[in-house]
C-alpha cells in the first residue's frame, strides 16, 4: 500500500515534468508538419476499491504508435465541465494511472494525451466516474479469517485454562536455565546483566524483553541478587524501571529497589556497545541476558561476555544474528521462544493457554504447507489439472497478501 | 597501572612513533622478508595447533594478535598473487576500452565508507583510466555518502598523476571533464526520473552550480546521451535497481562493481546479458586493477583479505581437528 | 587542522582497538567521549527533527484537528515527565500504556501478515521454473524443512517418538540456516577492519602507498 | 484508577490498531502513531539524558572511582548539545539543516563519532575469528551440521572454493563448492528461515494479545 502510494507520488511528480514539457511545446506542434502519434483509446475511469474515496483508477488502451513514437502519456481531468487540466503523466508502455486526493462523491472524467516528438494527441474523454469509499477492506478477507481463527484459538485456550483445564507445555531448555543462572550469580555475589536489545519500545522484540524482565527481576528480588540494566533508549529505561519496581514490590522488598538499576547510556548503537563492553569487564557479571532486537553487536557482546566467564542466555527474532548467539552463548531462545518466554516463566495457566493457541496457528500453517506442496507436486509431476486449480484458487487464494 | 601493561603500552607507542617518523615511506618488504613473515605466521599456526591438541587452547588475545598480523603485514608485502582474470571482469574492461576519447560515462557511487575497502579500489582504477583516456565522467550517488566517495576517487587519480590537478599542465577541469551531481534521495525513483531528464533530479551539482551552467552537462538530457554507465554498489539501491530501470527501460549499456556479499544477486543479470561485466569484491577489484594497469589498494587489500580468510579457516580447522584427536584418545 | 583531525581519529581508533588487549585508560577515555558526544548528538537530532520539525512546524498553519492531534502527543510526552514528581508519577504510565498498546496492536498485524502469512504463501508457491528434477526436490525439501522446523517450535507436546524425530529434523534445518548466515557474514567482516587499518597505516602513518 | 486506566488505554488502542488494518478510513492510524511516538520519545529523552547527566554528576561530586571519565562524558555531552541546539558554525544559520556540511555538529560527527563507531564495528573481525576457533566444533550432530553448512558457504564465497573443487566435471557441477553454497542458500537455508519467521509471526500474535487483554501487565508497575 505504502509502496503503491509512493509510486503514485513519483509518477505525479513525473507528470509535472512531462506536463511542463507538453506545455512548452504547443508552438512547435502547430508549426511542424510531422504527424502526431495515434491517440490512446478506450479511456476508462473506475473507483479505486478499499480506500477512503479519494482515488480513481484510470486506464486506457495504448496508442498504436507505442513505443516507437511515444514518450509517454499525459492524464487530463475534468470535473464534468469539459475543462481538462493535466494531473499527471506516465512513461510509454504504461497504460494506467491512479489519480489521488480527489473529493469523495464528486464526478470526474478523464482524457489521455499521447506525447510524441511533434506534440500531443488527445483521446476521447472517458465516461464520468465517482470516487467512493468503503468501510471494510473485503480484499483482506483471508487475513481476517485466518487471523480470527488464530486469535480466537488463543483467547479460547486462555478461557479454558481459566476454567481450570490442565494444559501441558513442554520444558524449554533456555528458560529452565534462567532461574539457575540467576541463582548462580547470587552464589557468586556478582550482578546480573540484562540487555533488552538496542531498539525502542516500538519494536515488538523490545516489548518481549520487557515482559521477560518482569519475571527475571522477580527472581532477582527473591534471591536478593543485583541486576544491572544499561539501555540505549530513554523510553525503554522508563518502562524497565516500572517493571523492576513492580517485581521488587510483589516480592515484598520495595526497600531494595533503586532507580539506578536501569539507566540510559546513549542511543548510538556502537557507543552503547562500547559502554556495555566496558561495564562487563569492570563489573564482571556472573550472568548476561541478551533478549530483544540485536544487530551487529550480538557477537561483540556475547564474545566479551564469554571472556569474563559469564553464563549467557540470548534470545532474538532476527535470523541473521541467531548464529552468533548460538555460537557464543550457553542458551539461545530462537524466534518464537523469545515471545513465549514471559508466558512460560509466569507459570500462570491463563498465559500458558495463549501458547496453546499459538500452537494451533502452527497446525494451520503445517496443514497449509502439506496441502499446498502436495497439490503443487501432483500438478507438476502428473499434470493433474484439478490440483493446479486447487492450488491456484484455494490455497494461494487464502495465503496471498493483497 | 600494572607493570606489564605499562611495558606493553609504551612498546606500542614506541613502535607507532618509529613507524610514523623513522621508517621509509611507503614501507615495502623485500621478497625475502615477506616469505619469512609468511613462514612465521605459518609457524604460529603450527604452535597454536600443537597447543590446542595438547588440550591447552590458546588465549583469545593470541587469536586477535594473529588475525591482526594477518591483516596488517600483507600491506607491506610485494607478493605477486596469481591473479586470474575472470571473464566477467574482462567484459567490463573490454567495454571500457572500446569507448573512444570524449565518451560520456555515468558513474553511480552507491556505497558508504564501511564498504569502501572493496569498492573504492575499483572506483579509483576506473577514474584513473577515465582521465587517461579523456572520458567525460558524470558522477552521482543514490547513497548519501556516495558523492564523497566519488571525490575520493578523483583525488586518487590526482595522486596518481599530479598533472591532472587543478592549475596543472594537463588539468582535468571540473565541469568540463568531470562533474559530481551529488546525492539525491528517492532510491530507484531517482533512476526512473533520470530516464526522462537528469536535470529534474539534479537541478544543481554538488557545489550548487545550476545544471545548465555546467558545460559538460549541456547536451546531456537523459540516459540516451550516455555512452556507458558504471555502478559501484554495496546494496540497495544499487545494481539491481539500475539494471531494472536504466538498462531494461532505457537501454543504457552498463557494468557494475559489487561487494562480495552483494555480487551473487547481480549474477542473474550478468548471465542474461543485462549487465556488461561484473566486478565482485576485492578479487574483482584486483583483477580490474591489473587489467587497467593501475595497481592500487585492491591488490594489496586482496592479499590481506586472503591472509585473514585463511586464518579464520585455519582457526576453525585447528579447533575441530584438535577436538577429534582428543576424543579419539579418550576412547 | 586537517592533521589534527587525522591524529584525533587515529587516537580514537587505537583506543577502541586497545580494548582487545584489555580494558585500559585510553579505552575508558574513548568510551566516555563516545557516550557523552553521541548522547548529545542524538538529543540534538531528536530535538530538531521531532520536536521542531514534526511538532512545531507541523502546527504552523495546520487545520484545527491536526493541531489538536499534535498537541495530544505533546500532552502524552509531558505526562511522561510526571515521573519526576512522586505524587503524580503514576500519570507517566498512561503514555507508556499507549505506546505498548499501539506497538502490540500495530505489529501484531504486520508480523502476522508479513511473517506468518506471506511465508506460508511463499512455501506453497511453486518457483517459476519447476523444470528439472533438482527444482522439484528443492521445492519439496523446503516444504519438509519448514514443516519440521514448525514441529520443533511446538510447545504443547513433548519431543518424543515420531514427533521428536520430526523436531530433530527441524533442528537440523535450523542449524543449516545458522551455519549459512554465519558463513555468509564472516568473510565480509574482515574487510571492515581492513578499512580501519588502512586508515591507521596509510592515512596516518603513511606507510602504505 | 492508577492501573485500570492504563490497562484500558492499552486494550483500546491495541484493538483499534488491529482492526484498523481492515478498515480503509482508519488505515493511516499506523503512520499517525509513529508521529506520536517520535514526539513522546523527545520527552522521554529528558528523563534518559537527564539521568545520564545526574549519574555522572553524582560520580564527580562524590569523587567516585574513575570520576575523571565522568567529567569527559559530561563535557562531551554538553559541548555537543550546545553546538547542536544553537547550530554553531552552521553555514546556513539557525534555519539550516543540522547535518549541513561544515557545521559544528557535522564536524563532530565526522571526526569523533565516525572513527569511534566504525572501529567498534570493525572489532567484529577479531571476534569472528575467536568465536570460530573456540565455538565452532563438531561436538554433536547439530553442531556438525552447523559447521559443515557454515564451511561450505564460507568457502563458496572465497576463491578457495573454486580452487578446491574446480576439477569436478560439468555434469556433477552441483558438487562444486560455489554451486553447493548457492543451493544451500536457496533451499535448506530458506526452510529454516521460514520456520523461524512463521513462528515469530505467531509468537507476536499471542504476546500482543496477552498485552492487549491485560494479562501481562508488569510494565505498568504497582498500585502504590
Amino acid at each position: 500500500m505504502r509502496i503503491a502510494s509512493f509510486g503514485i507520488f513519483i509518477l505525479l511528480v513525473f507528470g509535472c515534468g512531462l506536463t511542463a514539457l507538453a506545455q512548452d511545446d504547443p508552438i512547435d506542434m502547430v508549426e511542424s508538419e510531422i504527424v502526431l502519434p495515434a491517440p490512446a483509446s478506450k479511456v476508462i475511469a473506475l473507483n479505486h476499491k478499499y480506500d477512503i474515496g479519494e482515488i480513481l483508477d484510470v486506464s486506457w488502451e495504448s496508442s498504436t504508435s507505442d513505443p516507437e513514437l511515444v514518450f509517454g502519456y499525459i492524464i487530463y481531468r475534468s470535473e464534468g465541465d469539459n475543462k481538462f487540466d493535466s494531473v499527471g503523466a506516465v512513461l510509454s508502455k504504461i497504460n494506467s494511472f491512479s489519480d489521488e486526493e480527489l473529493i469523495p462523491g464528486k464526478s470526474y472524467n478523464y482524457q489521455i494525451g499521447t506525447i510524441g516528438a511533434s506534440g500531443v494527441a488527445l483521446s476521447e474523454p472517458s465516461e464520468p466516474a465517482i470516487p467512493d469509499w468503503e468501510l471494510f477492506n473485503l480484499e483482506m478477507w483471508n487475513i481476517a479469517l485466518i487471523g480470527f481463527i488464530i486469535c480466537g484459538a488463543v483467547i479460547a485456550y486462555i478461557f479454558s485454562a481459566k476454567a481450570g483445564r490442565k494444559l501441558f507445555i513442554r520444558k524449554i531448555g533456555g528458560l529452565e536455565a534462567l532461574e539457575e543462572a540467576v541463582g548462580r550469580a547470587t552464589e557468586m555475589g556478582r550482578p546480573i546483566l540484562f540487555i533488552p536489545g538496542i531498539q525502542d519500545m516500538d519494536d515488538v522484540q523490545t516489548l518481549a524483553a520487557i515482559t521477560i524482565l518482569g519475571k527475571v527481576a522477580r527472581v532477582v528480588a527473591d534471591y536478593d541478587s543485583k541486576i544491572m540494566m544499561p539501555v540505549s533508549r530513554s523510553l525503554v529505561m522508563t518502562s524497565a524501571r516500572e517493571t523492576i519496581k513492580e517485581a521488587y514490590l510483589s516480592a515484598g522488598r520495595p526497600d531494595a529497589y533503586s532507580d539506578d538499576m536501569a539507566y540510559y547510556v546513549t542511543d548510538e548503537q556502537f557507543g552503547y556497545v562500547a559502554a556495555v563492553n566496558g561495564l562487563m569487564v569492570r563489573e564482571k557479571p556472573a550472568t548476561c541476558l541478551y533478549l530483544g532486537a540485536f544487530f551487529a553487536e550480538s557477537l561483540i557482546l556475547s564474545e566479551t561476555g564469554n571472556s569474563i566467564g559469564a553464563i549467557q542466555i540470548a534470545g532474538t527474532a532476527r535470523p541473521g544474528q541467531l548464529p552468533f548467539f548460538v555460537a557464543a552463548c550457553d542458551y539461545t531462545l530462537i524466534g518464537e521462544e523469545l515471545f513465549a518466554a514471559s508466558a512460560y516463566l509466569s507459570g500462570d495457566p491463563k498465559q500458558l493457554g495463549s501458547l496453546k493457541g499459538q500452537d494451533l496457528g502452527k497446525v494451520v500453517a503445517m496443514v497449509a504447507i502439506v496441502l499446498g506442496t502436495l497439490a503443487a507436486t501432483l500438478a507438476s509431476a502428473w499434470d493433474i489439472e484439478i490440483m493446479q486449480k486447487f492450488l491456484d484458487n484455494v490455497m494461494l487464494g487464502i495465503f496471498s497478501n493483497h | 597501572m600494572k607493570r606489564t601493561e605499562l611495558v606493553v603500552s609504551s612498546l606500542i607507542v614506541v613502535a607507532l612513533m618509529i613507524c610514523k617518523f623513522l621508517l621509509p615511506k611507503p614501507l615495502l618488504f623485500s621478497p625475502l622478508v615477506s616469505t619469512i613473515v609468511t613462514i612465521l605466521i605459518g609457524c604460529a599456526f603450527l604452535v597454536i595447533f600443537i597447543l590446542t591438541v595438547k588440550g591447552k587452547p590458546i588465549e583469545r588475545r593470541i587469536v586477535f594478535l594473529v588475525v591482526g598480523i594477518a591483516l596488517v603485514f600483507p600491506f607491506f608485502m610485494k607478493v605477486e598473487l596469481p591473479i586470474r582474470i575472470s571473464p566477467e571482469v574482462q567484459q567490463v574492461y573490454d567495454k571500457m576500452s572500446s569507448l573512444p576519447a570524449g565518451s560520456k560515462v555515468l558513474a553511480a557511487f552507491d556505497y558508504d565508507p564501511p564498504s569502501a575497502p572493496e569498492l573504492q579500489p575499483m572506483a579509483d582504477a576506473f577514474m584513473k583510466y577515465a582521465f587517461e583516456h579523456d572520458f567525460k565522467v558524470i558522477m552521482m550517488g543514490l547513497w548519501p555518502q556516495g558523492p564523497q566517495q566519488a571525490n575520493q576517487s578523483v583525488e586518487a587519480a590526482w595522486a596518481y598523476n599530479p598533472q591532472w590537478m587543478p592549475d596543472s599542465a594537463d588539468e582535468k577541469v571540473y565541469g568540463v571533464d568531470y562533474v559530481n551531481l551529488g546525492f539525491q534521495s528517492g532510491n530507484e525513483f531517482v533512476i526512473l526520473r533520470m530516464g526522462e531528464s537528469f536535470k529534474s533530479m539534479f537541478p544543481a551539482d554538488l557545489y550548487y552550480t545550476a545544471y545548465d551552467s555546467v558545460p559538460l552537462l549541456k547536451n546531456i538530457h537523459n540516459f540516451s546521451n550516455i555512452d556507458w554507465g558504471v555502478n559501484f554498489s554495496a546494496g540497495k539501491p544499487g545494481t539491481v535497481e539500475w539494471v531494472q530501470i536504466a538498462v531494461d527501460r532505457h537501454n543504457l549499456p552498463m557494468s557494475a562493481g559489487n561487494t562480495a556479499v552483494q555480487a551473487p544477486m547481480a549474477y542473474p543479470y550478468l548471465n542474461a546479458g543485462q549487465l556488461i561485466g561484473l566486478m565482485g569484491g576485492m578479487a574483482g577489484a584486483a583483477e580490474f586493477e591489473k587489467l587497467t594497469g593501475h595497481t592500487g589498494k585492491a591488490i594489496t587489500f586482496l592479499l590481506s583479505q586472503t591472509y585473514a580468510h585463511v586464518a579464520v579457516i585455519l582457526f576453525i580447522l585447528i579447533g575441530n581437528v584438535a577436538f577429534f584427536l582428543n576424543k579419539k584418545e579418550k576412547k | 587542522m586537517e592533521q589534527f583531525g587525522i591524529w584525533l581519529a587515529a587516537l580514537l581508533t587505537i583506543g577502541i582497538i586497545s580494548f582487545l588487549y584489555k580494558d585500559n585508560i585510553l579505552y575508558k577515555a574513548c568510551e566516555a567521549i563516545f557516550v557523552g558526544v553521541s548522547a548529545g548528538y542524538w538529543f540534538v537530532t531528536y530535538f530538531w527533527d521531532n520536536l521542531y520539525r514534526k511538532f512545531y512546524l507541523g502546527i504552523q498553519g495546520a487545520e484545527l484537528s491536526d493541531q489538536i492531534f499534535l498537541w495530544m502527543a505533546v500532552a502524552l510526552g509531558v505526562m511522561m515527565l510526571t515521573r519526576l514528581f512522586d505524587k503524580i508519577g503514576w500519570l507517566s504510565r498512561w503514555p507508556l500504556a499507549f505506546i505498548i498498546g499501539a506497538t502490540a496492536g500495530l505489529y501484531m498485524m504486520t508480523y502476522f501478515v508479513s511473517n506468518a502469512f506471506v511465508q506460508i504463501g511463499a512455501t506453497i508457491t511453486p518457483p517459476p521454473s519447476m523444470e528439472t528434477i533438482g527444482d522439484k526436490i528443492s521445492f519439496v525439501l523446503i516444504a519438509i524443512g519448514t514443516f519440521c522446523g514448525l514441529i520443533y517450535f511446538f510447545f504443547s507436546k513433548e519431543h518424543k517418538g515420531a514427533f521428536g524425530g520430526a523436531a530433530k529434523v527441524g533442528i537440523w534445518f535450523l542449524m543449516v540456516t545458522f551455519g549459512a548466515s554465519f558463513g555468509y557474514t564472516v568473510m565480509s567482516r574482515m574487510s571492515l577492519m581492513l578499512g580501519r587499518f588502512d586508515f591507521l597505516f596509510g592515512e596516518w602513518l603513511g606507510l602504505i602507498k | 484508577m492508577k492501573r485500570t486506566v492504563p490497562l484500558l488505554i492499552t486494550g483500546i488502542v491495541g484493538t483499534v490498531l488491529i482492526v484498523s488494518v481492515l478498515i480503509p478510513p482508519a488505515q493511516s492510524l499506523g503512520e499517525d502513531f509513529s508521529l506520536f511516538f517520535d514526539i513522546i520519545a523527545v520527552f522521554a529523552f529528558f528523563l534518559g539524558g537527564g539521568n545520564l547527566f545526574r549519574i555522572h554528576l553524582k560520580k564527580v561530586f562524590h569523587r567516585k572511582e574513575d570520576y575523571g571519565f565522568s567529567i569527559v562524558t559530561l563535557v562531551g555531552f554538553l559541548v555537543t548539545l550546545t553546538i547542536g541546539l544553537f547550530k554553531i558554525g552552521n553555514p546556513e544559520g539557525i534555519s539550516g539543516s543540522i547535518t549541513a556540511a561544515g557545521s559544528g555538529l557535522q564536524t563532530i560527527f565526522v571526526s569523533i563519532i565516525t572513527p569511534l563507531s566504525s572501529t567498534m564495528y570493525a572489532l567484529l573481525a577479531f571476534y569472528v575469528a575467536s568465536a570460530s576457533y573456540r565455538a565452532f566444533r563438531a561436538k554433536n550432530r547439530e553442531a556438525t551440521i552447523l559447521l559443515v553448512s557454515a564451511f561450505v558457504i564460507l568457502l563458496g564465497r572465497t576463491p578457495l572454493g573454486m580452487m578446491l573443487t574446480g576439477w569436478i566435471p560439468e555434469q556433477f557441477s552441483i558438487f562444486q563448492i560455489p554451486n553447493l553454497a548457492v543451493w544451500i542458500m536457496n533451499s535448506a537455508n530458506l526452510a529454516g528461515q521460514r520456520s523461524i519467521l512463521i513462528g515469530v509471526g505467531l509468537g507476536v500474535v499471542a504476546m500482543s494479545l496477552r498485552l492487549i487483554l491485560g494479562m501481562d501487565r508488569t510494565y505498568l508497575g504497582s498500585d502504590k
